[in-house]
C-alpha cells in the first residue's frame, strides 16, 4: 500500500465515435503515475488528448466516448470501471479537479459559498452541523488564496473575476481534503500576473499539504518552471517523460525539441529584424475615452501605430486592451477622442465609408473557436471578404491558406473540423485575404499551445517583412511581445502607463506595475538554468 | 429597480389597450351583424324594421363607429364593461362568475403540466437507456398530437363510465376537476416538456456539472441540485406566456366536461357577437397575461442573480 | 309517434318527491323565461310560467289554461279571454288581467329603460294593445287579422308568452339575472341558476292550475329537477348509463338504439312546424329554373337517409309540414319521392347537359347549387351529404356550407344575392307557419318578386295570407292543402328533407314527461319510482 | 449523412410513414380502392375488418380511403399554417432582434398583444370572415402562432448577433444585409425549426378542435380532424370512427417531430 503512487494509469486508451462503428483514438495506450508530494506537467499541442486523459482518470468521459483498454488506481486502489454511485466517494474526497474554464465551471445561479459547502459536505468524514460546514468552506476558500472570503462567498460567480472564479474551483477542489489534485490547464484563460499568483498557490500547496499535482497545461514555460516530472503528449502518446532538467537538457523526442525551441521564453531578440520599419504613421489615437455603464473602461488613451512596425499593448484583465482594440477597428465607437488611418478620420465615417476603410483594416479575435461561423467551410469563411468586396477570387483560397501554411486539403472542411490552431491560421487567412495596411490582432495567439503559436509569430513577421504591413497586437504574454512587436503600450484600468519601444520598456520599465508584468513570465529563468 | 418596474408595467398596460383596441377593430370586420344574433336566424326575415331599430339603439349599436370605441373605451377604463348584449348581465359580473373555475382549471393544470414536463425531463435526461429516453422524448410530440376533446372523452370512457372513479361532469368538489386537470395538462406539457427536454440536456453537458460531479456529487444529486434549477429557468417564460392562452383556451375542455368558464364563455360571446362580453373578456385575459407576464418578469431576477446584475445595472 | 304521458302513468301510482338528474345540450344564458332562442331557455321557462292557452300535442287543438274560455270577433283582430281566478305567482300576488296587459306590453314593446327587448314582437304582429274591461277579462286588439294569435297565447317555444308578476316586469335585464326575482305562476320556482353549468328548480307549493287537458291535478310529484347542461353527446349517453343523471334531452342518434338495449326508455316527438327545408332561391341562378327545383325534389333517396342517418324517432319528410300540425298532407306519392329517371329527363328538357365529369351545365353555365346550413343538428351534416351524394348521380353540383348559428345569421342576410338553398326548420304548431316563413310580405323564403320568373306573386300572398283569416278548422284545412300545392307541386318553391324530433331517453323509474304541442318538455306530471 | 440517418430503424420507421403520407396526398388513388364520397348505405358503420381497414362512417363511406384522401387537405392545410407562422414569425423575429432599438421594442409589443389575445378569437374572426375553408382555418391557425415564432426567433437572434463571428463578419466588410441572411439566419434557425415541427401537430390539432366547435370544412371534403372532430360523438357505439383516425394523426405528428429532431441533432455537431 505504502508503494502505491497516489494515482496509476496503465495503458489506458480512449476512443471518439468517427462514424458507424468507426472509433478514433484520441488517447492511444498512455501510461502515468504521480506521487505524494509530486508535481507532474503533462504538456501537449492542442488536440493530443490531454483533457480526455484527465476525464478518464477521473471517470468524467462523455457518453459517446469509449474506454478502450487500461485501469486506473488510486493508492493501489483499482477504480476501472466504476460507476458513478463509486467514483462519487473518490472523487472530490480522493482526488479534486479543477477545470479548464473558470467562467462555465462555476454554477451561475449559486453563491459560491453554498458550492463550496457542497463539496464540503459531500465528503465530510462524518456528518456536521452548518457551521462546521461554513467555517470548512471559508477556510478552504481561504487556502485558495481568497483573501477576502467571507465576501466571496456570499458572492454569485457573475460577480467574481476569472482569477477569483479560478480560485474558487480551486478551493472548491480543496475542500474535500484530497490527496490529488488534476487540474487541466488552469489558468489558460488568465492573464501572466494572476497565473503566476495561482500558479505560486498550487506550489504552496503541494508543499503544505504534501498532495500530488498532476497539471495539464499547454505552455512549456510553466511546465518547466513549476513541475517536478513532465510528460509530453502528441497525438494520444506519451512521447517523452522524464524529470525537468532531463527533459530540458537532453530531450529525446523530436517534438519536445520543436516544443522547447518555440518557447518564447527562448528568445531575447526579435524573431526577425523589422526591414520594413518606417517613420511613417499607419494609425494615431488621440485622447480614446470609454465607458460602460458602471466602468471607465478606457480613460483618454493616446496610440501611434507606425507603418510597417508591430505595436503591442500588454495588460492585466479587465485594463482596456480590448476595447481599445474594438476601438482601433472601428468596432466600438469611443465616448471621446479620435482614430486616424492615414489621412482619414475613423471616428467621423458612416457606416459605408467604413466599410469601404476595412480593405484596408482587418481584425482577428482573440477566440479561433467562436469567430469562424460553424456553417462555412473554410475555402467560403476566406472568400467571403473577397466576395464583399467584389474582389476577383479565383485562387485566392488556395494561395492564402498556403501563406498560414496549410495545405489545399482543407478548403472544404467545417471550423469543428479543425483544431485551434488551425482554425487561427484560417482566421488569419481571412483577415489577409484583401491585402490589408494594417492588421489588428486581439490576443491572437493566447489560446494556442507555443508550437502552433510560434508557427503564427513567424508567419506574421514575415509577410511584415515582405509587404509591409502594421500590427495592433494585443497580449497578455510579455514573452511573444519581445517575439514580435517593436513598440509596446502598458495599460492599466483603462489608462496607458508606459509606451515606448520594447527594449527600453523591457530594460528600464519606469512603471511599477509594468515591472510586476515582467516578473510573472513563466519559464523566465530557464534560460539561466540552462 | 424602480424604473425596471415602471418600464415593464407600461408596457403591460399597452398591451391590454391596444388587445381591447384591436378587438373592436376585429368585431367590425366580422360579416354578422350583432343586433341580428338576438333573433332566431329563421325567423329573421319576419323581424319588423322598426324592432330592429329600437334593439340596436337599446345597446348603442346605431352610434358612429368611432363615437361607439370612445365610449367603451372610456367607460372601459372605469372598469365598466357595460352588459353583455345577450343576456343583459353585466359583464363584470358574468366574467367574475366563472372566475374561479376557470383560474382553477387553467392554474392547475398549468402546474400539472409543468410537473410532467420536468418529470419527462428528469426521465429523459437520468436514465441510461437509450429506448427510455427515445420513448420518452416522444411523449411531447405525443402530447400535442392528441385532440384534447377526443383525449378527454377517452379518459372519461375509462376513469368516469367504466371504473366510476370521478364524476363526470359538474364541478363539486376536488374530485370533480381531475378529469379536467389531467386533460387540459396533456396538450399543453408537451411544447414545456421539449423545451425542458433540450434544456436539461443542455445544462448537464454544461461545466458546472463536471466541477460537481467532480465534487463527488451523484447523479440524482446533481439533477436536482444543478440542473434543475438552471434549466427550468427558460421554463417560467413559457408558462408565463401559456397561462394567458390557457385561460380562454380552456373551451374544449371545459366543454367536454360541462364545467363553467371563461372558455366556452368567450365561445359564446364571439358565436352570438355579444361585442361588450368580448371586449372584457379580452381585456381580462389580456390584464391577466400581462400580470402574469410581469409577475415573471419581476421573479426572474430573484431567481436568476445574472439577471439581477442586468436590473440593477439599468436603475 | 308523439309518446307521452298516457304510457308512463300505467305503471301505477305516481309517487311524490324526489329529484331528478335531467340533462340537455344547452344552458340558459339568462333566466328570463319570455327571452332567449335555445332550447334549455325555452324549456326551463316552461315549468316556471304558465301560459293562456294549452295547445293539445295530438290534436293542435286549443284548450283551457290560464284562461277558462275565449271569444274572438269576426275580423280576428280582438280576441277576449276570461281568465281564471284562483291562480296567484309564487310570491302571493293574484294572476288577473292587469298583469297580462303589463306582460304583453312589455313583451312586444320592450322597454328601453330597463334594457328590455321586444321579444314577443314577432310573434304578435300588430299588437294594439291590451283592455281590462275587469279584473279577470283581458282583450287583446290588433291592428289586422291574426288568426294565429290564438295558438301564440299557448305558444311554448323561443321568446314565449310566459306571465311574470309585475314586480319582475319592473327589473332591469342585469337584475332579472337574479333568479330568485324572476315570479311566475309555474308549477316549479327558481332555486338556483348557474351559467353554463346548470339550473335547479323546486316544486310551487299550492299549484293546482295545471291545463286540464293534460289531467294532473295540484302540485308536482317531483320536489326538484337539475338541468345539467352537458355540451357532448357521449358525456351525457355516459353519464345516464351510468346513473349520475335520470334523463337526457338530445340523445345523439347512434345512441339511441344501444341505450333502449340497455332498458332505457326512448321517448320523442317530432318537432312541430315546418320539416327541415331546403327553400330555393328563385332569384338566383340555376334556381331559378324550376326544372331544376323539381328535379332536385325528385332526385334524392329517402331510404338511404332514412336507413344511415335517421332513426325511428325522427321520418323523412313528407310535405313542408311536419305531420302533427294540422293541415299537414302527405306529397310522398306526387313530388316528394326518389325518382331519379324523372328529375334526368326534367332536366334534359329544360336543356341541361351533362358534362365530362357528370355535371350538367346549360349555355357553358354549370348545374352549381350552392347551400347554407346550420350545423346545429348532429343529423344535418350527414342527410345533406347524402342528398348531395344523390344529386351528384343526376348531374346537379350540390355545395354545402353547414356552418353555426351566427355565421348563418350573417349568411342569410346575404342569401337573396349569393345562396341557391336556405337549409333550415322553423318551429311552430299552427300552419300560419307557411305564410310566416313564404308569404312575400312576410318572411318570402324565396326570394319572389313580381318579376319571378313563371310564378304569379300575388297567387302566392293571396293563398299564403288566407291562413291568417280564418279559425274555421275545415276551411283553414283548406287553405293549408293550398299552401303547401303551391309550394311543393305548383312552383316547387322548397324540397323538404326529414323532420326533426327532440328525444328523451330515460331511466325506467322515470315517468310522466310529458312533451306540449311545440316538443319542450313538461314537468308538473313526472315522477320517480323510487321518490329519490 | 442520409445513410446515417437511416441507420437508426426508429428514424427509418418515420421517414416510412411521412413518405407513405404524402404518397396519399399526392396520389390517394393508389392507396386505396374505395372513393372517399360515394357511400354504401348498406355498410352503415361497419367496423375496421379486411375490408374496411378503418371502418365506415355513417354513410358507409370507407375511412381508410377518407383518410387516405383527407391526408392531401390536411397536408396543405399544415403546410400552410407552419410556412405563415415560421415564414412570418421568424422574418418579425429577426428584424427586431437584428435591428434592436425602437424597431425592436414596437414589434415586441404588437407581437405581445398577439399573444394576450386569444387565440381562439382570432381563429374565429379569420374563419366567419374569409369563409369555411380548410386552408382559412389553417391560416388562422398560422396567423395565432406568428407571435411564439417570432418571440423565439428573436431570442435566438440576439444571442447570435453578439457572436465573435458575426462582429468579424462585419469587419471583414460585409454588409449588413449579406451578415444577416449568411450568418445571422442559418445559425439562428435551429430552435425555430424545433418549434415548426411541434407546430405541425398544433395546425392538425387546431383544425380539429375547430371542427369541434363547429367551424369545419365544407362536406363531403375528408380531413383528419374533421373526421376526429365529427366521429367522436359516436366514440361510444362505434369507437373506431374516430380513434382510428386519431391514431394516424397522431403516428404522423410524432414521426415528423423525430424527424425534425433528427436533423437538429446533425447541425448541432
Ligand atoms: N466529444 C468528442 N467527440 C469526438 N472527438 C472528440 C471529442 N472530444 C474530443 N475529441 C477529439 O479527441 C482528441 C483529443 O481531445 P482533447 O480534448 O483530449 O485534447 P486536449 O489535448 O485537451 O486539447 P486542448 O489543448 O485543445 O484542450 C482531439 O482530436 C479531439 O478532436
Ligand atoms: N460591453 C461591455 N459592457 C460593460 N462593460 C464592459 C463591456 N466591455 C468591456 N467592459 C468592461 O470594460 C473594461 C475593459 O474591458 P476590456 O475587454 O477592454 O479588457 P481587456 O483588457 O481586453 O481584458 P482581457 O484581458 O480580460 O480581455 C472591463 O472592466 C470590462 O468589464
Ligand atoms: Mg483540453
Ligand atoms: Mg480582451
Amino acid at each position: 500500500m505504502t508503494h502505491d503512487p497516489l494515482l496509476r494509469i496503465t495503458d489506458l486508451a480512449i476512443d471518439y465515435p468517427a462514424g458507424r462503428r468507426r472509433w478514433t483514438p484520441a488517447v492511444r495506450g498512455v501510461s502515468l503515475h504521480v506521487e505524494p508530494g509530486e508535481l507532474v506537467a503533462l504538456v501537449g499541442e492542442s488536440g493530443s488528448g490531454k483533457t480526455t486523459l484527465v476525464q478518464g482518470a477521473l471517470g468524467l468521459l462523455p457518453p459517446v466516448a469509449r474506454r478502450r483498454s487500461g485501469s486506473i488506481a488510486y493508492s493501489g486502489v483499482e477504480v476501472t470501471g466504476w460507476n458513478d454511485k463509486r467514483m462519487a466517494r473518490v472523487r472530490g474526497n480522493y482526488v479534486g479537479f479543477i477545470p479548464q474554464d473558470p467562467n462555465t465551471s462555476l454554477n451561475p445561479t449559486k453563491r459560491i459559498g453554498h458550492q463550496v459547502i457542497e463539496a464540503v459536505r459531500f465528503n465530510a468524514p462524518r456528518p456536521g452541523t452548518a457551521a462546521d460546514y461554513r467555517a470548512a468552506a471559508l477556510e478552504s476558500l481561504r487556502t485558495a488564496g481568497l483573501q477576502d472570503a467571507e465576501r466571496v462567498f456570499q458572492q454569485f460567480p457573475h460577480e467574481l473575476s476569472g482569477g477569483m472564479k479560478q480560485r474558487a474551483l480551486i478551493a472548491i477542489a480543496l475542500a474535500g481534503h484530497p490527496k490529488i489534485i488534476v487540474a487541466d490547464e488552469p489558468t489558460s484563460a488568465l492573464d501572466v500576473t494572476v497565473q503566476k499568483v495561482i500558479l505560486d498557490h498550487l506550489a504552496g500547496l503541494r508543499e503544505r499539504l504534501g498532495i500530488g499535482i498532476l497539471l495539464v497545461t499547454h505552455d512549456l514555460g510553466v511546465a518547466l518552471e513549476r513541475a517536478d516530472r513532465i510528460l509530453v503528449m502528441r497525438a494520444g502518446e506519451i512521447v517523452e517523460h522524464g524529470p525537468v532538467r532531463q527533459i530540458l537538457d537532453q530531450p529525446t523526442d523530436d517534438y519536445t525539441r520543436r516544443l522547447l525551441a518555440a518557447s518564447p521564453a527562448q528568445h531575447h531578440g526579435r524573431l526577425r529584424d523589422n526591414t520594413s520599419a518606417t517613420g511613417l504613421v499607419a494609425l494615431e489615437a488621440r485622447a480614446l475615452s470609454k465607458s460602460y455603464k458602471h466602468v471607465h473602461a478606457l480613460k483618454t488613451a493616446d496610440l501611434v501605430v507606425r507603418k510597417g512596425t508591430t505595436h503591442a499593448i500588454v495588460g492585466e484583465s479587465g485594463a482596456g486592451k480590448s476595447t481599445l482594440a474594438g476601438i482601433l477597428a472601428g468596432f466600438t465607437t469611443a465616448d471621446s477622442g479620435t482614430v486616424h488611418v492615414g489621412a482619414t478620420e475613423l471616428t467621423a465615417l458612416n457606416r459605408r465609408e467604413l466599410r469601404t476603410i476595412r480593405r484596408d483594416l482587418q481584425f482577428v479575435f482573440q477566440n479561433p473557436y467562436t469567430s469562424l461561423d460553424p456553417r462555412f467551410t473554410v475555402r467560403r469563411l476566406v472568400e467571403e471578404p473577397l466576395r464583399a468586396f467584389g474582389v476577383p477570387i479565383e485562387g485566392r483560397a488556395a494561395e492564402l491558406l498556403k501563406a498560414v501554411a496549410l495545405d489545399e486539403s482543407y478548403l472544404n472542411r467545417l471550423p469543428g473540423q479543425l483544431s485551434g490552431g488551425q482554425r487561427q491560421r484560417v482566421a488569419i487567412a481571412r483577415a489577409l485575404a484583401l491585402n490589408p495596411g494594417i492588421l489588428v490582432l486581439d490576443e491572437a495567439v493566447s489560446a494556442l499551445d507555443v508550437s502552433v503559436q510560434a508557427q503564427i509569430l513567424q508567419l506574421l513577421v514575415d509577410l511584415q517583412a515582405e509587404s509591409g504591413l502594421s500590427y495592433v497586437f494585443v497580449t497578455h504574454d510579455l514573452g511573444v511581445v519581445r517575439l514580435i512587436a517593436d513598440d509596446v503600450t502598458v495599460m492599466k484600468d483603462g489608462a496607458v502607463v508606459e509606451t515606448g519601444p520594447v527594449e527600453e520598456v523591457f530594460h528600464a520599465p519606469q512603471h511599477d506595475y509594468t515591472r510586476r508584468l515582467l516578473d510573472a513570465i513563466p519559464g523566465r529563468d530557464l534560460r539561466s538554468t540552462r | 429597480m424602480l424604473r425596471y418596474v415602471a418600464l415593464k408595467t407600461g408596457r403591460a398596460a399597452f398591451v391590454v389597450w391596444a388587445a381591447f383596441t384591436l378587438t373592436f377593430v376585429l368585431l367590425f370586420v366580422l360579416p354578422a351583424n350583432p343586433v341580428d344574433l338576438l333573433f332566431d336566424p329563421t325567423e329573421l326575415n319576419t323581424v319588423p324594421p322598426e324592432v330592429r331599430e329600437q334593439v340596436a339603439d337599446n345597446y348603442g349599436f346605431n352610434k358612429p363607429v368611432l363615437l361607439q370605441y370612445a365610449d367603451r373605451l372610456g367607460h372601459a377604463l372605469t372598469g365598466d364593461f357595460g352588459s353583455s348584449v345577450q343576456s343583459g348581465r353585466p359583464v363584470a359580473s358574468a366574467i367574475l362568475d366563472v372566475l374561479p373555475e376557470t383560474l382553477l382549471l387553467s392554474a392547475g393544470a398549468l402546474v400539472l403540466a409543468v410537473l410532467a414536463a420536468v418529470g419527462i425531463a428528469l426521465v429523459a435526461t437520468s436514465t441510461r437507456r437509450a429506448w427510455v429516453r427515445n420513448v420518452v422524448e416522444a411523449l411531447p410530440s405525443g402530447a400535442v398530437s392528441v385532440p384534447v376533446f377526443l383525449s378527454g372523452i377517452l379518459i372519461l370512457q375509462v376513469f368516469s363510465f367504466k371504473l366510476g372513479w370521478f364524476p363526470a361532469f359538474g364541478d363539486d368538489g376536488p374530485r370533480s376537476i381531475v378529469l379536467p386537470l389531467i386533460t387540459l395538462a396533456i396538450p399543453v406539457a408537451g411544447p414545456i416538456a421539449q423545451l425542458l427536454v433540450r434544456s436539461f440536456a443542455t445544462e448537464f453537458h454544461s461545466g458546472y456539472v463536471t466541477t460537481s460531479w467532480a465534487k463527488g456529487a451523484t447523479r440524482g444529486g446533481i439533477i436536482l441540485r444543478d440542473v434543475l434549477r438552471n434549466a427550468s429557468l427558460p421554463a417560467l417564460t413559457i408558462a408565463g406566456i401559456t397561462f394567458g392562452n390557457l385561460i380562454a383556451g380552456s373551451v374544449i375542455t371545459e366543454t367536454v366536461f360541462a364545467r363553467k368558464g371563461i372558455g366556452r364563455l368567450t365561445q359564446n360571446a364571439i358565436n352570438t357577437l355579444d361585442v361588450p362580453l368580448v371586449q372584457g373578456i379580452v381585456v381580462f385575459v389580456a390584464v391577466s397575461f400581462a400580470l402574469i407576464n410581469l409577475f415573471v418578469d419581476l421573479i426572474y431576477p430573484l431567481l436568476d442573480p445574472r439577471m439581477r446584475a442586468v436590473v440593477e445595472a439599468q436603475k | 309517434r308523439g309518446g307521452s304521458s298516457a304510457e308512463a302513468s300505467d305503471d301505477g301510482t305516481p309517487v311524490r318527491g324526489g329529484t331528478l338528474q335531467f340533462a340537455l345540450i344547452d344552458y340558459q344564458r339568462s333566466p328570463d323565461p319570455q327571452w332567449g332562442t335555445n332550447y334549455a331557455e325555452s324549456l326551463i321557462g316552461n315549468n316556471i310560467t304558465d301560459k293562456l292557452t294549452w295547445q293539445d300535442p295530438d290534436t293542435g287543438e286549443i284548450t283551457p289554461w290560464l284562461a277558462q274560455s275565449w271569444e274572438y270577433n269576426k275580423e280576428l283582430t280582438q280576441f277576449t279571454f276570461h281568465l281564471r281566478k284562483d291562480v296567484t305567482f309564487s310570491d302571493g300576488t293574484p294572476f288577473d288581467a292587469a298583469v297580462v296587459k303589463a306582460n304583453f306590453d312589455q313583451y312586444v314593446h320592450g322597454d328601453q329603460k330597463l334594457g328590455i327587448n321586444p321579444n314577443g314582437a314577432s310573434l304578435l304582429p300588430g299588437y294594439l294593445g291590451t283592455d281590462t274591461p275587469d279584473q279577470y277579462t283581458a282583450v287583446v286588439r290588433f291592428a289586422k287579422p291574426l288568426a294565429s294569435f290564438l295558438q301564440a297565447s299557448s305558444f311554448t317555444a323561443n321568446a314565449q308568452p310566459g306571465f311574470l308578476s309585475l314586480s319582475t316586469l319592473k327589473l332591469s335585464s342585469a337584475e332579472r339575472a337574479d333568479p330568485k326575482k324572476i315570479i311566475g305562476t309555474g308549477p316549479f320556482v327558481y332555486e338556483s341558476w348557474e351559467q353554463q353549468v346548470k339550473t335547479v328548480l323546486v316544486k310551487r307549493a299550492g299549484y293546482h292550475w295545471a291545463p286540464a287537458s293534460i289531467k294532473h291535478q295540484g302540485e308536482a310529484y317531483l320536489d326538484r329537477i337539475v338541468f345539467n347542461t352537458i355540451p357532448e353527446a357521449s358525456v351525457r349517453t355516459g353519464s345516464l348509463v351510468s346513473g349520475t343523471i335520470d334523463a337526457t334531452l338530445d340523445v345523439g342518434t347512434t345512441d339511441e338504439k344501444p341505450l333502449a338495449d340497455k332498458g332505457f326508455t326512448i321517448i320523442s316527438r317530432g318537432v312541430s312546424g315546418t320539416s327541415i327545408f331546403f327553400n330555393f332561391n328563385s332569384q338566383l341562378f340555376p334556381t331559378n329554373d324550376i326544372a331544376v327545383r323539381k328535379a332536385i325534389q325528385l332526385g334524392w333517396d329517402r331510404d338511404a337517409i332514412t336507413k344511415t342517418v335517421l332513426t325511428d324517432s325522427y321520418s323523412v319528410a313528407t310535405s313542408v309540414l311536419a305531420p302533427s300540425v294540422s293541415g299537414y298532407a302527405d306529397y310522398s306519392g306526387s313530388v316528394l319521392k326518389y325518382d331519379p329517371e324523372q328529375a334526368k329527363a326534367l332536366l334534359d328538357a329544360a336543356g341541361w347537359v351533362p358534362g365530362p365529369d357528370g355535371i350538367r351545365a346549360k349555355d357553358g353555365k354549370r348545374l352549381t347549387v350552392k347551400l347554407l346550413g346550420i350545423s346545429n343538428l348532429v343529423v344535418n351534416k350527414p342527410a345533406y351529404e347524402s342528398v348531395q351524394q344523390d344529386l351528384t348521380k343526376i348531374g346537379i353540383d350540390l355545395q354545402l356550407s353547414v356552418v353555426p348559428i351566427p355565421d348563418y345569421t350573417a349568411q342569410v342576410a346575404k342569401a337573396k344575392t349569393d345562396w341557391n338553398i336556405t337549409a333550415a326548420n322553423r318551429s311552430r304548431n299552427d300552419p300560419a307557419v307557411l305564410n310566416l316563413a313564404y308569404g312575400p310580405q312576410l318572411g318570402n323564403a324565396s326570394f319572389l318578386t313580381a318579376d319571378s320568373t313563371g310564378i304569379d306573386v300575388a297567387e302566392v300572398s293571396a293563398t299564403l295570407g288566407k291562413l291568417e283569416l280564418t279559425l274555421d278548422p275545415a276551411e283553414r284545412k283548406a287553405a293549408a292543402k293550398a299552401a303547401q300545392d303551391l309550394l311543393l307541386e305548383k312552383y316547387a318553391l322548397v324540397s323538404p328533407i326529414y323532420n326533426p324530433a327532440q328525444v328523451i331517453a330515460h331511466a325506467d323509474y322515470v315517468h310522466g314527461i310529458i312533451f306540449d304541442a311545440q316538443s319542450r318538455n313538461h314537468f308538473v306530471d313526472a315522477w320517480k319510482s323510487d321518490g329519490k | 449523412m442520409i445513410t446515417r440517418r437511416l441507420q437508426q430503424p426508429v428514424l427509418l420507421l418515420a421517414w416510412l410513414v411521412v413518405l407513405v403520407v404524402i404518397g396519399w396526398a399526392v396520389a390517394p388513388q393508389l392507396f386505396t380502392s374505395y372513393s372517399p364520397y360515394a357511400g354504401d348505405t348498406a355498410a352503415s358503420f361497419a367496423p375496421p375488418s379486411a375490408e374496411h381497414w378503418f371502418g365506415t362512417d355513417r354513410l358507409g363511406r370507407d375511412l381508410f380511403a377518407r383518410s387516405v384522401y383527407g391526408a392531401h387537405t390536411t397536408l396543405t392545410a399544415t403546410l400552410l399554417a407552419v410556412v405563415i407562422a415560421f415564414g412570418i414569425g421568424t422574418a418579425v423575429g429577426l428584424i427586431a432582434g437584428f435591428s434592436g432599438g425602437i424597431a425592436d421594442t414596437a414589434i415586441m409589443r404588437v407581437v405581445d398583444v398577439f399573444l394576450a389575445i386569444p387565440s381562439l378569437l382570432l381563429a374565429m374572426v379569420v374563419v366567419s370572415v374569409l369563409g369555411y375553408s380548410t386552408n382559412n382555418i389553417a391560416l388562422a391557425v398560422g396567423v395565432s402562432s406568428i407571435a411564439s415564432f417570432a418571440r423565439v426567433m428573436r431570442a435566438q437572434v440576439l444571442s447570435v448577433v453578439h457572436q465573435d463571428y458575426v462582429r468579424a463578419a462585419y469587419g471583414l466588410g460585409v454588409g449588413r444585409i449579406g451578415v444577416m441572411l449568411r450568418h445571422v439566419v442559418p445559425n439562428s434557425l435551429s430552435s425555430v425549426v424545433a418549434l415548426a415541427a411541434l407546430e405541425v401537430g398544433t395546425a392538425v390539432l387546431a383544425v380539429a378542435s375547430l371542427g369541434f366547435l363547429g367551424y369545419g370544412a365544407p362536406p363531403p371534403q375528408p380531413e383528419w380532424g374533421l373526421l376526429v372532430a365529427e366521429g367522436r360523438d359516436y366514440v361510444a357505439v362505434h369507437p373506431w370512427a374516430s380513434i382510428l383516425p386519431g391514431v394516424a394523426l397522431a403516428v404522423v405528428v410524432i414521426a415528423t417531430h423525430r424527424i425534425s429532431t433528427s436533423f437538429r441533432k446533425e447541425h448541432s455537431r
